[in-house]
């Protein structure tokens, strides 16, 4: 992977689709890394990790070595990802209850972490658990401990909101899962690295671009990027 | 002091009175105490603190506790499903109250009752609403929230097997809340596939040790204690 | 066992043995009971609880089921107590890690833990881990985590000092262990109450004793007792 | 990250540098990881600071990193032993700072370390020297102590059993510090009997999970993983 700026100019490709999405994420994750994958759009990923990476699945409800779904008549209702689906245990799994769990998410121990976004700032700060919409009835589950524990929390989303709002923005106006907490987001038209570890201004900074120049997302998003 | 090997769900849940707080062990289905919410239901407890995960799925018995207006206030971290309608209802209606933490804050602070801790700081949660109005302080470079332990008078979980002390052990992602609750409730109950004979569990791979669990029963399953006719069922259904 | 008060004329016996005193703290544990012996005098009481009590052993050092010392030949230096002597494990002992059984102590489920002294006070405050001395090489171990974890605390110890001084004392002068954490006081000569939870004006109550007077027990002790 | 299946303690042990802060499990000998230390008396990093429970009995390992002034200092809860000579004459030389812990708070501010916990309040020492200076408040009408957590860059543990990928399982009452440690510390090397292919160690019953350990290391035992001789020693005697 380039780290490289993307120039103002040409566009490159065309928009990922979520499986091309989920295996520009992929090819992110270091061999040998603990990763959790949050709920919904980031579970793809899990299909586009090497055999042989070493790479181990974390699921937050209690258990380490994740395997992928069992066939239907193979499921076992005790054994579920976060996202309440079944899967199985891979050689080498181990179960722990839930303080153990959290411990693990919150002490750093899990290198990569893949969350989904309603928002997300340039400062990295992440909004993923609240539409903020009055009398909609409220859940957060593991979302703010996911975001704050890993080593690298990123975000995977499509860049825009189905009605063209901008996700990324310079300040998130749905409420907070955390602070700070985001380095990168992968989305369908660019990889853009954010944070507070950005150098420079901290302006978010543009890794690469699916179909888009980099003028056109600056316009898309109405933010200036590095 | 000694387990109570109980027949039925409904001896083995025992006393729970009126404004009692209530641990209810599971992720969703999984290690959900099913029968002990039952157990629960006929009872007959009213104007309870129920602390769980989740607030119920479909018809399942939480959510029938809920829907009987037997539960006061829900301390949980994801209430909302898409299957949570009983619970959405009474919340809307203003007739449930929700204190909203963190998944790993609800484990923690469950763990910090049982383990006799006056609480502890955090990072999960700073700047966000759910810290609202919470001492901070910033550790080593880290904004972080104090957050208070949580304690019950009862708590009902689901485990796999245990033995004649009250010693259990959990299957798979079943074990979720179980092992933290069972240490967090004055009462502990664990309702089991089998009772084993005291001895044929692995001291090494006990999950909670007897001295946390007050009632066991095996629901819908064999119990096998010395002493105890083969064959013998305790179930609430 | 009478928590009546010794009347201060006749004297009721005689001083208890070692084997005695032991067996009087036995005597004073509930069926069924979790408990906790403290390193050295303590640990006799082990052999004083009648079979089939259901009284359940926990040491510090990761063991709930603990049973007596093993032959010789079969002693195991990874099966010890937390006087690293060693031990055997009971049919439904569990093994669990250092912050796992200190969890167990501190957070009040232990039913009684016994403890030796080298002071306590009427109030209940206990000293048994320094003896003050200067240029004395200090140590702690579980001491302090014991005397406010478990449900009730009890010390057992000679009332004396070797030079006749007396450990029961209106206020401690040797370092603290902890602050009002002893209820009950089982020595040579008296069983005393002592602590927070006394009645009246906080006199510390005599509940039995041996071989001494309630007014030659209140004399050696310079103090007045209830 | 993939653990090293070291054939030696030496190489297990790894670059510890001078200076860096260094667990040590065990509970006077049961579970004293004793080759690792020895490598690590071998290795030559100096002015460590120790986390230990014990400093030292007779002529042990640990004992000799003291006597030979490769510690600056030590933070433990029962270092005085009736053969701790080589602490006890270390420390009335001025040569070795003590800080004194109790062993609950011990275990409990290296677990809130591993659990990136800002600490917490704690009844334990209330009152007594041991908590002189400390922040206290009173929760729940019980007066408690602030303690802060405890990391370390390196942890040595000795465990009974590890899998190719790290799983440990201990044995007896050789557990004590040895889970807690492993989570602690940015380093976790666990000496063991012997190392068994990935997948023989039960789920259930695997005390610390391969992500907290970087290196195992098999003692005057046999290593059978996949692709390893048979009878292949890993030891630093």
């Amino acid at each position: 992977m380039s780290a490289e700026t993307v120039p103002p100019g040409p566009r490159s490709g065309s928009p990922l689709s979520r499986a091309e999405l989920a295996a520009r994420v992929a090819a992110d994750i270091a061999p040998g890394s603990y990763v959790n994958l949050g709920i919904g759009l980031p579970t793809l990923v899990a299909d586009h990790l090497p055999a042989g990476s070493g790479i181990t699945l974390h699921t937050e409800n209690g258990l380490l070595g994740m395997g992928p779904s069992p066939e239907a008549d193979a499921a076992d209702p005790e054994l579920i990802n976060a996202g309440k689906i079944p899967v199985t245990e891979l050689p080498g799994a181990s179960y722990f209850h839930q303080a153990d769990s959290f411990a693990m998410m919150r002490g750093g121990h899990i290198d990569v972490c893949v969350l989904g976004a309603f928002q997300v700032s340039t400062s990295g700060d992440l909004a993923n658990w609240s539409t903020g919409r009055p009398g909609a009835v409220p859940a957060v589950g593991g979302a703010m401990d996911l975001a704050v524990g890993a080593r690298r929390s990123v975000v995977m989303m499509t860049l825009l909101t189905k009605d063209g709002q901008p996700k990324l923005v310079e300040e998130c106006t749905l409420p907070l899962t955390g602070v700070g907490c985001v380095s990168r987001i992968y989305s369908d038209i660019a990889v853009i690295d954010v944070g507070p570890a950005l150098p420079g201004d901290g302006a978010a900074h543009v890794v690469e671009t699916y179909g888009v120049t980099h003028g056109e997302l600056e316009e898309l998003l109405g933010l200036r990027l590095a | 002091m000694t387990v109570q090997v109980a027949r039925t769900a409904l001896e083995a849940v025992g006393d729970v009175v009126d404004g009692s707080t209530v641990m209810i062990g599971g992720f969703g289905p999984a290690g959900q105490p099913v029968e002990l919410i039952e157990a629960l239901l006929e009872q007959g407890a009213a104007g309870l603190v129920v602390v769980s995960n989740n607030a119920g799925n479909g018809e399942d018995a939480l959510a029938r506790l809920i829907l009987e207006r037997r539960v006061r206030k829900i301390v949980c971290s994801f209430p909302r499903q898409v299957d949570s309608w009983h619970f959405d209802a009474a919340y809307r209606a203003g007739e449930i109250e929700l204190e909203l933490v963190p998944q790993g804050n609800l484990a923690e602070r469950i763990r910090a009752a049982g383990a006799g801790l006056g609480g502890f700081f955090t990072p999960t949660g700073f700047g966000t609403p759910l810290a609202e109005g919470k001492e901070t302080r910033v550790v080593d470079g880290v904004p972080m929230v104090f957050e208070a332990p949580l304690a019950a008078d009862v708590a009902l979980v689901k485990a796999f097997r245990a033995d004649g002390v009250g010693n259990l052990v959990y299957r798979r992602t079943a074990r979720n809340f179980g092992p933290v609750m069972a240490t967090a409730a004055r009462r502990t109950v664990a309702q089991v596939r089998e009772v084993v004979p005291t001895g044929s569990i692995d001291p090494e791979a006990v999950v909670t040790p007897g001295i946390y669990v007050d009632a066991v029963v095996a629901i819908d399953s064999v119990t096998t204690l010395a002493g105890a006719p083969a064959g013998a069922q305790g179930s609430a259904s």
